[in-house]
């Protein structure tokens, strides 16, 4: 037996990603931001998106230039401080914001990427963001039901690959990577180094290759992926 | 009937192989085939089965056999696992049986006051592969009919068994119910529709041998 | 700043674990079952336990012996097929059995130690395992409630650590070892090596030291960490 | 106020440092001290910040600070990271605030019409931290107390803040209010209550200064 080989090109990689897709976004910050997937994203010009990503990026990177396109209708996210367009988008009303907790988005897409229909927490249950939330009773507390959050595509940035797919993450790019490596109908990986099957050590792999669809190797790392001088 | 299960499995899926029968099916695909074997304690990656002298202790899958690693092999945690079976990534899995009914019902799991191992992952596994093939011998140990009616037993699923190989026939479970696909060699039709406990649509003309 | 240091004895490990404790144990068959703390707990002799494995190893190994010493009230369990006194002792109404599909065992142990309430899922709805769960509509899905199952103990098997107790398991002995590391509120792990502070590459640590109490290293592999020849 | 906010910070404590002021307060932490600082983007063991040149670009905080690892360092996802704090493993958090109120209430993610950036962390971290410490300025740009009876802002989570480390002096949350702990050099206790919108418990005889 052999596994497969889903290595492909970056334009094949994103081409079935049509107008009106849910489509998340790895990263925090830089870390684990898949910039070349969004940047062929934009130049495909896909529009009416719905994107999940934890963050709106900053100025001039990654997901401001899906938004400096007018590509994306709505945006679920955790905080969008370090994007004033972003911002602007929203009380302007050009784009739909929808802010969950982090950690919750987290778990809602880690729900949907295991098969569960949703989790029952208590957290916001206090705030504006608990409003509205369907309610259940478990060991006498109230919980709220946080739905599972799944996409049509995820778009993911690992440090290694190999061709079947297995991931492993560099530092503190793991953050909502390997959920959302779960969490979608078709997974979409760019990968720094893709090595031959066999080079990452079985113990080590952070996403395993069943999950993912599409292995892309990055040809070279852009200046989007350095260290920022703020 | 454990070749001609092997057969069913198509290049690029991923697949999960029960304890009992299903684990033998292993042995019959081919080398060249691209096909991810998957275990629910933690393995995707499935190698060949080792002999004890060449086993790792930290190696198994979930029938406890000791397995090797193929070149691409990820280990994970039991979370992990069943997120990959409940969350659409396993295209198919293969299952022993207590009792099939031609619903698709399976029961594996509990033999009330006789013998209740527990459902392990069963559960998951019926209820949620695309597409869910049972091995069984066609009839129990007593030589009643394993293809029923309605089950009697506790369920594990509803509805999830899609096709059935036994030592008798391969059958498919239809809207309609059982429907006779290939038989085994040596073997008459009336032989299957005699040790089948339940209606058995069979086709025009000559059916198939394996 | 430095991480703290959290080894200590075998018999420090488990003291503080009285009768009527719940336990939960990790393993899937031999790999990841923390055998010498197992056996620690038999010398101890504590009674009236609550057990929560995936199995109840086979006879004469593992939690077997703590059967066997009458010291399990109650065992929460996916499968005890290889284990005749554990279907005896339930037939017999000298233990309580309680079965859970194994991946909802996972993820109720997962939730508690993610701090969430439970679960949502659909799994063994048409079986007699959801017979009399609460259950939820999601999406205009019936689902059920699973609650978070958490313990007072949890023991656990690494193949190895270090002295801040991040933990790394070898092959299948991940199991139910990371999320039950996770899911008490007294996190124990035996070790057969204690690497120095540093040497454990932080890209590959299963369980982050920050969830465990307390580490021991294991001085020897007892015959039951070996292969078993049926 | 930084360096004074570090010394609430206990031998094997397991600690959150929030975006704002409250990062400050790893500078002050000392070199022996038996500490474990997480950030919620991914990271146990946090060491000190790193200048550009010697920067890891995959190695940040929360906040966006280029971090460096210490020995035992682990890095984990988001699901892991929150699991830590939503699972009682995270016994101190230092969150910067908008408002907070005689009753412990948190706001620091919305200014409805003028800023919402979103709660980030924030919820899980004040909500589930097994103690909540506020680093912030006594007033806004405006000079209005951020010390308040009741949150006019969005709450980030209700009853949450045990002290309050200002500019002006250490304020404990009881559960009959503010109580003033320690003042800034300098001030008067006058000062403190008359930039505190909430009644001030003051103790009797001398307040210590920091």
């Amino acid at each position: 037996m052999r596994l497969p080989d889903k290595t492909t090109t970056m334009r094949d990689a994103i081409g079935e990603i049509t107008d009106g897709a849910t489509v998340m976004i790895g990263g925090f910050g830089v870390p684990g931001t898949p910039f070349c997937l969004i940047d062929a994203l934009v130049q495909q010009g896909t529009k009416d998106l719905t994107i999940i990503k934890n963050d709106a990026n900053e100025s001039g990177m990654g997901v401001d230039h899906l938004l400096k396109n007018g590509q994306v209708a709505r945006l679920i996210t955790t905080h969008i401080g370090l994007n004033p367009r972003a911002i602007e988008m929203m009380n302007a009303g050009d784009m739909a914001v929808e802010f969950c907790a982090q950690g919750i988005l987290a778990e809602r897409i880690r729900a949907a990427g295991a098969g569960l229909a949703g989790i029952l927490t208590d957290i916001g249950i206090d705030t504006e963001l608990g409003e509205g939330k369907q309610r259940v009773s478990v060991g006498g507390h109230s919980q709220m039901v946080e739905a599972a959050l799944g996409a049509d595509f995820a778009l993911i940035h690992a440090g290694q690959a190999d061709p079947f797919g297995n991931l492993c993450y560099a530092g503190t790019a793991q953050n909502f990577n390997p959920a959302m490596a779960m969490a979608a109908n078709t997974v979409i990986a760019e990968a720094e180094v893709v090595r031959p099957l066999g080079q990452l050590a079985p113990n080590t792999i952070h996403t395993p290759g069943p999950f993912v669809d599409r292995v892309v190797e990055l040809t070279e790392l852009t200046e989007e992926y350095a260290v920022v001088r703020r | 009937m454990v070749a001609r299960a092997a057969r069913d499995i198509q290049s690029g899926m991923t697949v999960n192989l029960g304890i009992g029968l299903p684990t033998q099916v292993i042995e019959h695909i081919a080398a060249d085939m691209q096909v991810c074997l998957h275990s629910e304690n933690g393995i995707a990656g499935i190698g060949p089965a080792q002999p004890y002298d060449a086993a790792d202790r930290n190696l198994i899958d979930a029938g406890g056999a000791y397995v090797s690693p193929v070149a691409g092999t990820s280990y994970f945690d039991s979370a992990v696992s069943f997120a990959l079976v409940r969350g659409g990534r396993l295209d198919l899995t293969m299952l022993g049986a207590f009792q099939v009914s031609m619903h698709g019902d399976l029961a594996n799991w509990k033999i009330p006051g006789l013998f209740t191992p527990g459902a392990g992952g069963g559960m998951e596994l019926a209820q949620k592969a695309k597409q869910v093939i049972v091995l069984t011998t066609h009839t129990d140990r007593k030589g009643r009919s394993k293809l029923v009616q309605e089950c009697t037993l506790p369920l594990t699923a509803r509805g999830c068994v899609a096709r059935i190989f036994t030592d008798m026939a391969v059958i498919d479970v239809t809207p309609k119910g059982f429907a006779l696909c290939e038989i085994a060699a040596g073997l008459t039709t009336d032989d299957v529709i005699k040790a089948t406990d339940a209606p058995l649509a069979v086709p025009r003309g000559k059916i198939p041998t394996f």
